[in-house]
């Protein structure tokens, strides 16, 4: 039921066009090239690796939506220090609880983020200055909290990230956020959230509560960077202070590659899932070829040309609708 | 009907005005005050010659890397191809000399290329402006992608190359270098014409209004014929230039070929903009702004180190004096105001 | 179990090593691969942008790979590079385990990161190799020098070298590499035993001349306090020594592992320093970790988890001997044991419940 | 008629830093009726009813709504108050529906007020635009006025108890204004209290009951119905110094209009489907423009600088040196062809709002003053400055204040003067009084009748008749895309022009009821 609400939103929403279309197009290119990701096991480690990457996309995409050109900087820092604070905190004190583990990881996320909020709104500064700030404090406070790649996961979430069935945890926290979203988005939420993106001034004069929607937005997206980083936790069973920071612009590229605006008011779940996608599936792809000593090379170039070459397209799309 | 009021007499319009206007070149210059006269009190041998030579230095790889960024920053965009045409410039230097070319020919093919990718850059970039953050991105990959497949083929290279660097090229920014006989390394003396010259020409210039004026209003300044086009072209070919010389300069400093050598640069150069007091919105600030932003951050990141912070402990600081910075001098008005 | 099966004069090297490192049974003393010669392995490298992994990738293209195929051993090297990703480095892997490599060898990696994925590859049949660096999993086989045991030596020879006393500042490679990790951790143990020496600084060089020199640079330029000798570790020692000569300050000594570099200098100033060390030659590794993993895929039984050479000294003579007297100060290349001189094949078979000679060609 | 007292402001001031915005403002409002705010620019109009709106909090005095406080557009809501302010508040990238209905349900709850909410934004939309708009379309590729009318929509929908319209007019042409006047009739008829705030001194005399007038942010008075003349309110909104001035100093003095003509179109197509139509411009003369919304007469005006290019035909200017006629495809043409453009949508198209006054007016000619390499001469600026701040008599503090410290009318001067800098030979308006005061329009004309008597010429669009009455020479008149009908002499009055915009034969009677409204 979900793909075919996905569906009819993928033809009604024509900034949807591109990320769709690029999706086909590499699932037939890798199922062209002939490797295992068609398998249980090629599914479950697609999830399994693909899962931090979508759903720290989804972690920014309601802050972006809010508008103010807010491109959240710091989401991948935070995603580092949910990670070290949860194997240095948590289980190197012994407490490995599942619940309070994942109470901590979303609780840690939707607070910093409402911090993050509140400086947005009172203070008033930039968001994108305010989460520069913040990408620098938590990449600083990550390598302070654990100065290296070490520590275990719990022994609990051992086995999250074995990634031999496509119906793992791992999944299971794709799941929840996405009915987290499906929740927000069948009320008024996301239509608040999107005019305020649009058009802050309209919306507040309208009798939109827009702080009150941009903090929920910052909060939603603070949860969904939990249960990213319990991804993460999960596909490296240990802490790691430096490579979380990694995941920043990855997710702002999956985002505007998933046809969302950085200047807010367009963009969605499923845009951001197909942009996170879709990235894995380049890297996917592009692997499968054996470049031999320069293949690190020809990944990043080819990732490029193809950021360069979607994004245009994506402008003609979009472009060509506002005219018509 | 309306009387005229013309008492003020119209003169000190140009740069005394600039800042008259811009609390934060005041609050810029107090913090660096402050800075300097805690590094005095705090940490012994923080006034020597030898520590501003190593201060101005490495200020002016940040400067000249943050060139581009603040003239983009003035049209509203940011430019993440920066780090990347570094690394791309001071690998791609030594291969083309190890290929046989001179170095002043190799030079400039360098420059001339990282002016080209940053014109495509401001091109593609214009198309998409909401996007053009992750544009440069994309430009910035394709472009560091194509150097290293370049440097690879036929060698063992890739991130890193070697080859012997010109003792002048070493002379210019190794911190040993000299000038003309007095000991501070040459490209102190060239950031400091490249900021001056900016600083003037952005004010005297119509290409400098014209940035200016895009920053301020975009359909405004199209009815002033002022082609927007043109114009991030033509800047995100100067940040794509002045990306590439840093590349090439650094390469005297690293003494080899690093793609990685340009990493820093990425936020470092932002941070700098925007400590300065350079809007990210475009249309007002300027490179004087960024070159405050640039000693501020330089200063403190030496007065850090000299009191035993570590690199971790220096990067949260500086997260930390960003907010209040721009607090100070560039709060949004509250939406009650801007309506 | 494990190392007590070896004899005396392995075991000797296994007594200073990482506390972490995994010294247990391999879990492949009974292995058999799932297909005969010849094989196809996967590389999958974190990072490729030093002279060190160059030359190691260089001895698997350019000599081990064609010895292997010529033996009828080996058909295919896939190699990937994951840019120090760790996400990236285990969708790669995973996707050489699905596509059918019959081992993988991983170089210098995260320690526990890849736990999950190298047991992936266990189940499915695969075996994974960690090259220069060990990880803490049980299904994985560890083939490296030990750096616990360099980083102690060269601190010690660097303490006794500017007379037990004075600053000493320390150039680590990848902080959370174990091989890095390993080398500082015993290098402080072993300053730590001189009571007026103090590490004035510690800087990471990423194994690469360009980084290490910079930080030195920024460490020099900004901390006017004097150093009196430089802990480095190897493939970063060139940049170091190139900081120190650009600082316009005196020259002191510099630990040195084998890059032909700095040892060219060295070679021009034989009264530098008195000592030097094999202490990750990139060629022997790899011919020793690929050696390792012919042996386990041909049924030899590893007795260990962590295969690990001892760190060797070596002197001016060996250098001279090396490299020639014009040498060149910017070379890229590594001075390195002879052939046998890292993991000679008598040493080897000690290992091994079923010891073989892993050249030997494959009898179809 | 219900006379109970809806809105009360009583010694209200509000400051902004500095300046006092509003300084002793004492207001009442009935319900039903229709009360006008009146004053020059920056008297404080706009203020007050933000004030009342809740988007700004009052510095004292107390202010009561329907016997409540109101401290947030959110509150507004509650009560049944609703304000289209000044700007034109539109999302661009949302659907036309999403624009209509944006803040009428809580945070997570629709408050389903019963009733299809597609049907009834059709039904509004409908009999405002008077034609029915696709509500799934985005608002951004839509005109100016189409938005107005969205964000008009937007208010009606909400059947407000109090309605506050901030020149909401002032974007829309006549024909829209008399249906707009329509919608507040209704309003007033249902006991509603409406409040407008407009420069448009005929519309206020059709609609408001009763007016208020500020000057310098306090409130001088309230005239009844019978009270509202232009004479009254001039004496009121004007500070007694600034009175005695004289009203005709601008009149044309109906010159005959010289041969030579210095910009000609030939077969011009204003829109894609329109008929082509010839246009010259005399030396020396004021060309109206004149046309409903949407009849092509913005197009041309665009088109004649270049602006944009038109569906057909060619626009060609005399050239100053050599005396033949060059066309002009571009703004570039058109720059150094010696025309000048102001338009009237100043905040769009025309201010830089970090930059200060002296740059807003000199960048106009930097391009003239150039040196090598582009270096500007800055010599020259500081006399040119002085000369059109003193010929415009713009208000201005130090001239490296920011533009924006400016009102809306001096900022516009400062883009007129900005045109007149260049020396040019023709000038175009594009509605440039919109929204400003009746003392600053004279200034304006006074300058450009002068301008023409030393020989430049000048096109001037406006969506108001009255601005052309004893002003311009020749007024061409747009309808369905093309050049409809040129009106000289004695044509130049309201029932002629008005004609023509209807596309009326020349003698028949405007048929509509100006009055209809009232
Ligand atoms: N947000 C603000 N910040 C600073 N000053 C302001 C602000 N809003 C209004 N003002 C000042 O208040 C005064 C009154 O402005 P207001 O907008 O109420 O005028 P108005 O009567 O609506 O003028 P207009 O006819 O031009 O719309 C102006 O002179 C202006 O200087
Ligand atoms: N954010 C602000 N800061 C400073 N002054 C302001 C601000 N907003 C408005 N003003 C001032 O308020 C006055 C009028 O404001 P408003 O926004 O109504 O002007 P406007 O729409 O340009 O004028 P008009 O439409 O009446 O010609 C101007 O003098 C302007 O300088
Ligand atoms: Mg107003
Ligand atoms: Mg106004």
């Amino acid at each position: 039921m979900m793909s075919v609400s996905a569906l009819r939103q993928i033809t009604h929403d024509r900034s949807l066009f591109v990320p769709a279309g690029l999706f086909v197009v590499l699932l037939v290119a890798v199922a062209l090239r002939g490797h295992g990701l068609f398998t249980n096991n090629g599914l479950a480690g697609a999830i399994l690796v693909a899962t931090p990457l979508i759903l720290t996309a989804l972690a920014i995409t309601p802050i972006v939506m809010a508008g103010r050109g807010a491109v959240d900087l710091s989401v991948g820092p935070l995603l580092g220090f949910i990670n070290v604070t949860l194997i240095t905190w948590l289980v190197g004190n012994g407490i490995t609880n599942p619940v309070a583990i994942i109470g901590w990881a979303v609780g840690l996320g939707a607070v910093f983020q409402l911090i993050q909020a509140l400086v947005i709104i009172y203070v008033r500064v930039a968001p994108i200055i305010v989460t520069l700030s913040g990408f620098l404090v938590l990449s600083g406070l990550n390598l302070m909290v654990m100065s290296r790649p070490g520590g275990v996961a719990p022994d609990w979430m051992l086995t999250w990230g074995a990634g031999t069935s496509v119906f793992s945890p791992v999944l299971l926290l794709l799941v929840a956020a996405y009915a987290l979203w499906g929740v927000l988005r069948s009320t008024m939420f996301y239509r608040n959230l999107r005019m305020t993106g649009a058009d802050e001034r309209m919306a507040y004069t309208s009798g939109v509560q827009v702080d009150v929607i941009r903090i929920i937005a910052h909060v939603v997206g603070g949860a969904f960077a939990g249960l990213a980083a319990l991804s993460y936790t999960a596909l490296i069973s240990s802490g790691d202070p430096t490579q979380g920071s990694t995941y920043t612009l990855q997710a702002v590229t999956a985002l505007v590659l998933g046809g969302a605006s950085l200047s807010g008011g367009r963009g969605g779940a499923l845009g951001s899932t197909l942009g996170a996608i879709n990235m894995f599936l380049i890297s996917y792809l592009l692997s499968t070829f054996n470049f031999g000593t320069v293949s690190g090379f020809v990944t990043q170039m080819a990732f490029g040309l193809i950021l360069i070459g979607s994004l245009l397209v994506n402008v003609f799309v979009i472009s060509r609708r506002s005219v018509a | 009907m309306v009387t005229t009021v013309m008492n003020s007499e119209i003169s000190e319009i140009g740069r005394s005005n600039a800042l008259r206007t811009h609390k934060s070149i005041w609050i810029g210059f107090a913090l660096l005050a402050c800075l300097l006269a805690l590094g005095a009190l705090l940490v012994p041998g923080f006034v020597s010659s030898q520590n501003a030579r190593s201060i101005l230095l490495l200020a002016a790889f940040l400067g000249l890397a943050s060139v581009g960024q603040t003239l983009c920053a003035l049209v509203g965009a940011l430019d993440l191809s920066i780090p990347y045409i570094i690394g791309g410039a001071n690998i791609l230097l030594p291969s083309l000399m190890v290929a046989g070319l001179p170095a002043p020919v190799a030079m400039a093919v360098v420059l001339v290329l990282g002016a080209l990718v940053g014109a495509a850059n401001g091109a593609l970039s214009f198309k998409l402006q909401g996007q053009a953050l992750i544009m440069s991105l994309g430009v910035g990959f394709a472009a560091v992608g194509a150097v290293q497949i370049y440097t690879s083929l036929g060698s063992q290279f890739g991130g890193t190359v070697f080859a012997p660097v010109p003792v002048w090229l070493r002379n210019l920014s190794a911190f040993n270098g000299k000038f003309f006989g007095l000991p501070f390394p040459p490209v102190i003396v060239i950031w400091a014409v490249v900021a001056v010259m900016l600083g003037w020409l952005m004010y005297n210039t119509w290409f400098g209004r014209s940035i200016y004026a895009i920053g301020g209003s975009r359909t405004a300044a199209a009815r002033l014929g002022i082609s927007e086009f043109k114009v991030w072209t033509v800047i995100h070919s100067a940040s794509g230039a002045m990306s590439a010389i840093t590349g090439m300069l650094l390469l005297g400093f690293s003494g080899g070929g690093f793609v990685g050598v340009g990493d820093p640069y990425l936020f470092t150069t932002v941070a700098a903009v925007v400590i300065g007091g350079t809007s990210l919105l475009g249309g007002a600030g300027g490179y004087g702004a960024t070159v405050l932003g640039v000693l501020v951050l330089t200063v403190l990141t030496s007065l850090l180190v000299g009191l035993g912070l570590g690199f971790p402990a220096q990067q949260a600081v500086v997260g930390l004096l960003i907010v209040p910075m721009v607090a100070i001098y560039a709060r949004t008005p509250h939406i009650r105001n801007q309506i | 179990d494990g190392v007590d099966q070896l004899p005396a004069s392995e075991k000797k090297i296994y007594e200073v090593v990482d506390p972490q490192i995994p010294l247990g049974a391999s879990a492949y003393k009974n292995f058999k691969p799932k297909k005969g010669p010849p094989w196809k392995i996967g590389y999958a490298s974190s990072y490729a942008g030093n002279t060190w992994r160059a030359a190691a990738l260089d001895a698997v293209m350019n000599d081990l790979l064609p010895r292997s195929k010529v033996a009828g051993l080996v058909s295919e090297v896939v190699v990937t590079q994951s840019d120090l990703k760790d996400a990236v480095q285990i969708q790669q892997m995973r996707q050489m385990v699905d596509d059918g490599v019959d081992a993988i060898i991983i170089c210098c990696s995260n320690v526990t990161a890849l736990n999950q994925t190298i047991e992936y590859a266990y189940k499915a049949g695969v075996p994974v190799f960690s090259f220069s660096g060990y990880v803490t999993s049980p299904y994985a086989i560890n083939g490296a020098a030990n750096h616990a045991q360099g980083g102690g030596e060269m601190a010690t020879w660097l303490a006794e070298k500017i007379g037990k006393k004075g600053n000493v500042l320390l150039v680590s490679g990848i902080p959370g590499f174990a091989s890095s990790d390993s080398f500082d951790k015993a290098a402080k143990e072993a300053l730590a035993k001189y009571p007026d020496i103090k590490i004035v600084g510690e800087v990471a060089g990423k194994w690469t001349d360009q980084v290490a020199q910079v930080e030195v640079q920024k460490f020099l330029a900004t901390n006017p306090t004097p150093v009196d000798g430089i802990l480095t570790q190897g493939a970063q020692e060139n940049g170091v020594l190139n900081a120190m000569l650009q600082s316009g300050r005196d020259m002191i000594p510099i630990t040195l592992g084998g890059e032909a570099s700095a040892a060219c200098y060295w070679r021009n100033n034989p009264d530098w320093v008195d000592a030097s060390f094999h202490i990750w030659p990139p060629r022997r590794e790899m011919q020793q970790m690929w050696e390792i993993m012919l042996r386990t895929l041909q049924g030899q039984g590893p007795k260990v988890q962590s295969f690990l050479r001892p760190v060797l000294p070596y002197t001016i003579d060996d250098v001279r001997a090396a490299i020639p007297e014009n040498c060149d100060l910017n070379s890229t290349d590594f001075v390195e044991p002879t052939a046998d001189g890292w993991f000679p094949a008598a040493v080897a078979d000690q290992y091994f419940e079923h010891p073989a000679d892993p050249w030997k060609a494959a009898t179809k | 008629m219900n006379r109970e007292i809806t809105i009360r402001l009583a010694d209200v001031a509000k400051s902004f830093g500095e300046t006092k915005a509003l300084k002793k403002c004492d207001f009442e409002a009935h319900a039903g009726e229709v009360h006008a705010i009146v004053g020059e620019n920056g008297s404080g109009k706009s203020t007050m009813a933000k004030i009342m709106s809740g988007v700004l909090h009052p510095d004292s005095g107390t202010v009561s709504i329907l016997g409540e406080k109101v401290n947030s557009p959110i509150d507004a809501k509650k009560i049944g108050l609703t304000t289209i302010f000044q700007e034109v508040l539109v999302a661009d990238e949302a659907s036309v529906f999403e624009n209509l209905f944006v803040g009428r349900d809580g945070v997570f709850k629709s408050q389903s007020g019963g009733g299809d909410r597609r049907a009834e934004a059709n039904e509004i939309l409908t009999r405002l635009v008077g034609k029915s708009v696709d509500l799934d379309q985005m608002v951004g590729g839509l005109p100016l006025s189409i938005k107005q009318w969205i964000v008009i929509a937007r208010a009606m929908l909400r059947r407000p108890r109090v309605l506050i319209l901030d020149e909401s007019s002032a974007a829309l042409d006549l024909d829209s204004t008399i249906r707009l006047h329509e919608e507040i009739d209704r309003l007033r008829r249902e006991g509603a209290t409406v409040l407008i705030v407009t420069h448009r001194i005929a519309e206020l005399v059709r609609i408001a009951d009763r007016a208020t007038i500020l000057r310098d942010g306090v409130t001088v008075g309230t005239l009844q119905k019978h009270e509202i003349t232009e004479e009254n309110l001039l004496s009121m909104m004007t500070p007694p110094d600034r009175r005695a001035s004289d009203v005709k100093e601008y009149a044309s003095k109906n010159r005959a209009i010289a041969e030579v003509s210095v910009m000609t179109a030939k077969n011009m197509v204003a829109q894609r489907t329109s008929a082509p139509f010839d246009f010259d411009l005399p030396k020396g003369s004021i060309v109206g423009v004149a046309g409903l919304d949407g009849q092509g007469q913005d197009a041309f005006v665009r088109a004649l600088v270049g602006i944009m290019r038109p569906f057909g035909g060619d626009v060609l200017v005399r050239s100053a040196e050599t005396g033949k006629m060059v066309e002009i495809a571009t703004l570039e043409d058109a720059a150094s062809a010696g025309i000048s453009y102001v338009s009237g949508d100043r905040k769009r198209e025309g201010i830089f709002p970090q930059q200060s006054i002296f740059e807003n007016l000199a960048i106009g000619v930097y391009r003239k003053n150039l040196g090598p390499m582009g270096i500007i001469r800055k010599p020259t600026l500081k006399p040119m400055f002085k000369r059109e701040v003193d010929r415009l008599r713009i208000k201005i503090g130090s001239p490296s204040n920011k533009i924006t410290s400016l009102s809306g009318g001096n900022q516009q001067k400062v883009l007129i003067g900005r045109a007149f800098a260049n020396d040019p030979q023709v000038i175009v308006l594009n509605d440039p009084a919109r929204g400003v005061d009746l003392g600053t329009k004279r200034d304006l004309y006074r300058e450009l009748r002068a301008f023409v008597e030393k020989g430049g010429s000048v096109i001037y669009l406006s969506s108001e008749i009255e601005e052309f009455i004893g002003f311009a020479d020749r007024v061409d008149v747009f309808f369905a895309g093309r050049l409809f009908r040129s009106l000289s002499g004695d044509h130049i009055a309201e029932e002629p022009i008005l004609a023509a915009m209807f596309g009326k034969s020349e003698n028949a009677s405007v048929e509509f009821d100006l009055e209809r409204s009232a």
